[in-house]
This record gives C-alpha cells, structure tokens and sequence, in this order.
C-alpha cells in the first residue's frame, strides 16, 4: 500500500477501473471479488484523497491571486 | 715618185676655222630656234642645242654675253639669237658662239619679273609669316623716294596732317633707269643702319613697266626682304604688283595710300583714347556692380537673412524624434502587454478546473460501478446458494419420518437396518421427526412372513 | 470436515450442487441418502458463513470509507 | 520561485506560453495540469509586475519638455 | 553619460534615431526598453540643449554685428 | 581674424559664397555652422569695406580726371 | 608717375591697351584692378597731352654726304 501513495491519479484510477472491469464480468469468486474489491477501494480512497488535495490547492491558487492581483480569474474567464 | 705631203689635224681644222671666221655672212648671224640639253657650267658658261624640226646646232654663250640677260634660258625655251658661227678646235664641231639672246614671242622683260616671282616666292620671301608688323605709333617715317616730285610731296602732306608729332627723314634715291635698284637698296641698307627709323615707305610715282622696272629688280627684292624696318610699298600703279610689292611689310597702291598706313590719324587717337577711357570706367564700374550684386547676393542669401533656420528645422526634427521615441516606448509597452494579455487569457482558459471535474465524475463512476457490480456478485452468490439450500431441504430424506417413520441407529451412529445387527441391551438411538429417543433393546424377535 | 474449511464458497457451493443431483436421482439408499444430506447440510453451513463473512466485510469498507453510503445489500436487492 | 525574479520578461513569457501550449495540448496529467498552472500563474503575475515596474520607470522618465508620459497597462488594455 | 556631453548634435541624432527605430520595430526586451528609453530621451535633451546654445551664439552674433557695423543687412536689402 | 584682413576681396567672396552655399545646402553640422555664420559674417563686413573703398577710389579718380562726366556707381546699376 | 613722363607714346598707348583688355577680361582682382585703373587714367591722359601738346615735327632729308638737314618740298612748276 505504501507504494501505492507514489502513484499518479491516473495510474490509480487506471487500476480503479481495471478492478471494476473484473468486477463487471461477473465470473469473479467470491472471496476473490471481496479481494478485489477491498483494493479498489483503497485505490479509490488514494484517488479521493488526491482530488481532495488538488482542490485544495486550487483554491490556495485561487485565493493566493485573488490576495496578490487586482484582476481574478473569474472575471476574466 | 713623189712623197705626198700629209697634212696634219690641227693643220686641217684650223684651216677650216679661218674659212668659217673669215665668212661674213657667218658672222652676225639672226637664228629663231628651240633650247635643248641646257647646262651651265658654273663658270656661268651656257652649253645647249639649238634646234627646230629639220636640224640642230650646238650652241655656246659665254658669262661675259649672259650676264646683262634679263632672263634664265631653259630647255624648250623658244628663242631668238644673235651669234657668230666658229669650230672648236678640239672636237671639230661647229657651233655658235651666242652673243646676244632673247626670248621669242613674249617681252623679255615680262619673262623676267614671272621667272624672278618664281623664284623668290619658292624661297619664302613673300610668305605671310615674314611680314613684320607695321608699328601703330612710329616715331620717324623713313622715305626711300625722289626727293622730287609728287610722291614726296603726298607722302610729307599726308603725314603732317594725320599725325604731326612724327619725324619724317627722306632718304633721297634714283627710281627709274638702269641706277635706280642699286640706289634704292642703298637706301634700304642706310635706313637700316640709323636705328631711329620706325617704318619705311620705298616707292615711287606711277609709269609705264619700264619705268617702275627698278621695284621688279631682285637686288630691290633682297633690300627689302633683309631691312629690319618694316617696309611699305608704294609704287604709284594701281593694277598691276611689282616685286617689291610682295616682298615688302605692306603694299600700298599710291605713296598717299603709303603715308596713311605708316602714321594714325591724331583724330582717330583721341577718339581711341576716350574709347579706352570709356572702356575701362565701364569695365572697372561693371566690375563694381558685379561684385557689389555678388555681395549683395550672399548678405541676402537665406543662410544670413534667417540664421534661425540654421536650428529651427533641426529643432522640429529633435521634437518629432522626441515624440517618436515616447510613442515607441509606448508602443512597445501597448504590445508586451498585449502580448502577456493573450497569453494570460490562453492561461486562465486552461484553468484545471475542468480536468478536475474530469476526474471527479470518472471517480465517482468508477467507485459507484465497483460497489455496485461487488453487490451484484455478492447477491447473484447468495442467491445461488439460497436456491441450492432450498433444493437439498426439498430433497432431504428425513421429510419421510414426518409420515411417522423414524431411524434407528447404532451406538456407532450406524443405521440399523437388520435385528441381525443388534443384541439385546444394546443401546439404540431412533431418530424421529421431531427429535431423538435413546433407548435399550429389551427383545429382538424376528418376523414370520419375510422370506 | 476440517480441510472442508479451506475449500472456496463456489467448490462447496458444486458439491452441494453435486449433493442435490445425487439426492434429486432418488434411488439412493436412505441411510446414503441421509449421509449425503448431511454432508450438504454442512457444506450449506460453511457457504451460508462465507457469504456471512463478505457481508460483514462489505459493511465493514463501506465504514470504513468514512461517506454514508446508504446501500444495505438488502435493498439493492 | 526565487531564481525566476532573476529572468527577464521575455524568458518569463516563453516559459509562460511553453506551459500554456503543453495545457491546450490537453494530455497532462492531472497533478501536473495543476502544478503547471500554478507555475504560469507565477509566471503571469511576474509578468505583470515586471510591466507595471517598467511602466512606472517610463512614467518616471520625465520628457525632454518636462512633462510626464503616462503608459498604464489598465487605461490600455 | 559624461561623454555623450562630447559627441556632436548629428551624432546624437543619429543615436536618437537609432533608438527609436528599434522602439518602433519592438524587438526590444522589456528592461532593455527602458534603458533605450532613458538614452532616448537624454539624447533628446542633449540635442535641444546643443539647438538652444546655438540660437544664443547666433543671437549674440547678431547683435554685436548691429553694435560694429553701420549697415545692417536688412538696409542692404 | 587678423589674416583674413590680408586676403583680397576675391578670395573673401569665394569664402564668403561657399560659406552661404554650404548653409543652404544644409548639411553643415550644428557647431560648424555656427561657426560658418561667424565667419560669413566676418567675410561679408570685410568684402564691404573693400567694395566702399573701391567705390571711393573710384569717385575721386573720376573727379581728378577733371571732365565731367555723367558717371555714378549707382546711375550705371 | 615720374618715370612715366619718360616713356614713348607708343609705349604708353600699348600700356593703356593692355590695361583695358586685362580689366575687359576681368580676371584682376578688384584692388588690382582699381590699381589698374588708376594708372589707366594716367596712362590716357599722357597720350592725351603728348597729341595735343608737342609742336609738330622738322622734315629733314640725309645728303649724298650723310648729314641731316631740312627739307621742304620744292614747289613743281
């Protein structure tokens, strides 16, 4: 798992839906399924963490130019 | 027999010649005949053939008779002669010893004056470039003439009145008869030698050719072509040159027309003196009005009149610079702005926002698909099994005790089937429906009817 | 019984199958009968504690994650 | 961030337009979309800033005929 | 600067130009801009100040030629 | 100065016309022409006091001539 | 002008000539030519008095001998 915080938000949304693929076949037993499904859910917990974090920044970006500049993006878009 | 007497040449031809000088009619004789195979020795001897269309004779003429000739014989020359006839001794040819010659047809005289015109033209002495300029204020008139007659007389009373403040010396000469060429070129020569003479007049009043003949004499010639004066010319015959008329500076037709040319008129240089005076006041006061218009010119030249035009165009060109250069630096400013506009709008359109909500909704669909299709396995397995459960339940062969059958099994849980397989007090367990009951086999009996 | 423990839910779920075919044949002897019912009963019991098991586990992940997620697999069903 | 204070407008303004091309291009991952972003915003705003200095110098740049020029980028743009 | 004092009004003109020329085409680089623009605009003052001098020569010329000559050259006119 | 005293009327004049000639052409730097001007106009005071000296002989030889004649500089201009 | 009295007419009108073509072609410079012009009028006005002056001059015959004496024409007949 520990190594799995290196990879992109692509890479892991890769992953993400590979597993959901599987999952989607249907031909998947059962404990191996409950398997799967327990790393895409840690695959999913990354993804959400890392979108959590873009966002943040985002904002930080936002709010940073909206501090320093007299003009915002918003008003320019 | 009698000796012959042999006479000897000389003896024999000198008896000829006795014969031919004692012949009158051989002496004096008049012969009209054509020159031929002229020589003359420079003894000043002639030597040539006289002849016509039938004959020939040798001809002689000795310097002495050639000399008081007019004229130079040549080869064709038709002639007429004067001679006695005589042998020479040596050759023993006969021939005529000329004592006098004329040209035939044509005057003697004529001949002479065109051969003498040849000649001294072909030797230059009439040529432009000899000609020394006549002076244009001669201080004395040198007058080669006779001191009688109207000649001089024209020559001092046109002087005099033309042009009085010049000397006149005359030099007194023969003009006419066989004296007259020695006498005038003594007179040349003398003028020459008194170095105050300015010019020279040398003529002579009008006459027949022979009376001028002095003017046509070499001798003449050569005087006047050698003076160091300049010479004028004057023989009084309007039509016709005379050989002094070509040689000399300058040829007048009368000795009047001679004084004319020697002496200006007084009148003619006062009137050249105003004219000079004129000329220069008008020179030195053009001269005047041009520089002062020259000066004029360049005090009123633009540069001077408008000095601050010097600096006033240059100071409009520094201004537009000026605002040139603001103009260009906001310009410059105008565009990098621009450019950092454009290129800042570029930006904020790529703004991640979007990437972002990308990747949100992938996200959620991913995580919604995955739980789904998990609780889809989950329930399609629970299902499975349910149906399998149900199944076995419907099958099980304990459903038949509910009829009231029941299941004995052994201690060792094994069905009995046989009373073979039990003993008595043997501990049984019978299964029913609804439960179990423990029991002890108190009495084993076999039955009748089974076979 | 014991090494029945480490069979798969989809093995025991085809013995079972297997179980019922024989049962379902009729022409076994009761006490045979009754053997393979018993075997079934138990298999029936191990496949009904896995299912149990990845109930508990789905349950568990969805708490896990922290978002109120309001599936039951009963309702989705 | 400190180093890019040392470049001129126009490094800036190639390192802006090179990180505005690679957006538009659209294949950046998402991490990287937004740590570019967040560079070209930098880099925008130094641009900016380094206008407005260049601007105020000029302005300060008394003419010849002694009067200010004004060169504002907001009565421009 | 010190040495443009020495270089002569054409010469300075011709800078001035040259300056301007390359305003005009804006391949200037921002900070080099406002160096041009300060040369510029000493130049100009260097030039003006070069005219002004000349036109006070020029008018001290004048009237000690007014004080020493009779004529003047509009009489002469 | 002292030597162009020296120098005769024709040779001021030409100095003098080249001078002019070179004004209006207008090619003369700044600080020449200036100079130029100068000089013209130092030129131009000695070709008239050579022209009014001139003109003086030129009365008084007229006069000592003793006939009278019709003669001003400025009737012939 | 002393000398002058001494010399001939002729050489005085020649003089005079040449002064008049020199000062004709105008290529003396002005002072000389006001010099020239002096001596011009000098020049005319020695021809002058000389015509107008002198008493008219003795016509004299050379002798057989070589002497000068009078002449006068003799009357013709």
């Amino acid at each position: 798992m520990s190594n799995e915080q290196n990879i992109s938000f692509e890479e892991a949304m890769n992953k993400l839906e590979q597993i959901v693929d599987k999952l989607e076949e249907g031909d998947v037993p059962l404990e191996a399924a409950i398997a799967f499904y327990k790393e895409g859910m840690e695959l999913s917990k990354l993804c959400h963490d890392k979108l959590k974090n873009v966002e943040e920044q985002l904002t930080q970006i936002i709010t940073e130019d909206g501090r320093k500049q007299n003009f915002t993006i918003e008003e320019e878009v | 027999m009698q000796e012959k007497k042999y006479l000897s040449v000389i003896a024999l031809t000198k008896y000829i010649k006795r014969k031919f000088d004692a012949d009158p009619h051989l002496q004096d004789v008049h012969v009209r005949g054509e020159i031929s195979n002229f020589k003359q020795h420079s003894s000043g001897h002639m030597y040539f053939t006289l002849k016509d269309d039938k004959a020939r004779i040798l001809a002689v003429m000795f310097s002495s008779q050639s000399r008081a000739m007019k004229f130079s014989p040549e080869n064709g020359m038709k002639v007429v002669v004067k001679g006695d006839i005589s042998v020479y001794e040596p050759s023993g040819q006969y021939q005529i010893y000329i004592k006098e010659m004329r040209p035939d047809g044509i005057g003697e005289l004529f001949l002479a004056y065109e051969q003498l015109k040849k000649r001294l033209e072909s030797e230059g002495l009439f040529s432009i470039e000899q000609k020394k300029p006549i002076p244009s204020y001669p201080k004395t008139v040198g007058v080669i003439t006779s001191p009688t007659g109207a000649a001089i007389r024209d020559i001092i009373t046109t002087i005099k009145r033309r042009y009085p403040i010049a000397n006149i010396l005359v030099l007194p000469a023969l003009v006419q008869g066989e004296n007259a060429a020695p006498s005038i070129a003594r007179a040349i020569e003398k003028a020459n030698k008194m170095d105050e003479i300015d010019v020279l007049i040398v003529g002579r009043g009008g006459g027949s050719i022979e009376e001028l003949w002095a003017f046509n004499e070499e001798l003449v010639a050569r005087a006047i072509f050698q003076s160091l004066v300049p010479v004028i010319s004057a023989v009084g015959h309007e039509t016709d040159f005379t050989i002094a008329d070509f040689v000399a500076d300058m040829r007048a037709p009368t000795p009047t027309a001679a004084a004319e040319l020697a002496v200006p008129h007084i009148d003619e240089l006062m009137e050249r003196l105003l004219q000079r005076k004129t000329r220069m006041l008008q020179s030195m006061s053009g001269r005047y009005r041009y520089e002062k218009q020259r000066l004029d010119r360049a005090q009123r030249s633009y540069a001077f009149r408008y000095p601050q035009r010097l600096y006033e165009q240059k100071l409009e060109h520094v201004d537009k610079l000026t605002e040139l250069l603001v103009r260009g630096a906001s310009r410059l400013m105008d565009v990098k702005k621009g450019q950092h506009e454009t290129i800042h709008k570029r930006l904020v359109r790529n703004h991640p926002r979007i990437a972002l909500r990308e990747a949100e909704s992938r996200f959620d669909r991913s995580q919604k698909d995955m739980g789904r299709a998990m609780i889809q396995i989950f329930l399609k397995k629970q299902t499975q099994f349910e149906k399998v459960i149900s199944t076995l339940q419907a099958l099980s062969p304990l459903k038949i005790m509910d009829r009231g059958y029941s299941l004995v099994y052994s201690e060792d849980n094994v069905l009995i089937k046989s009373i073979n397989q039990v003993r008595e007090n043997e501990p049984l367990q019978i299964q029913l429906t609804d439960g179990s009951l423990l029991c002890n086999v108190t009495n084993i009996k076999e039955s009748e009817n089974r076979e």
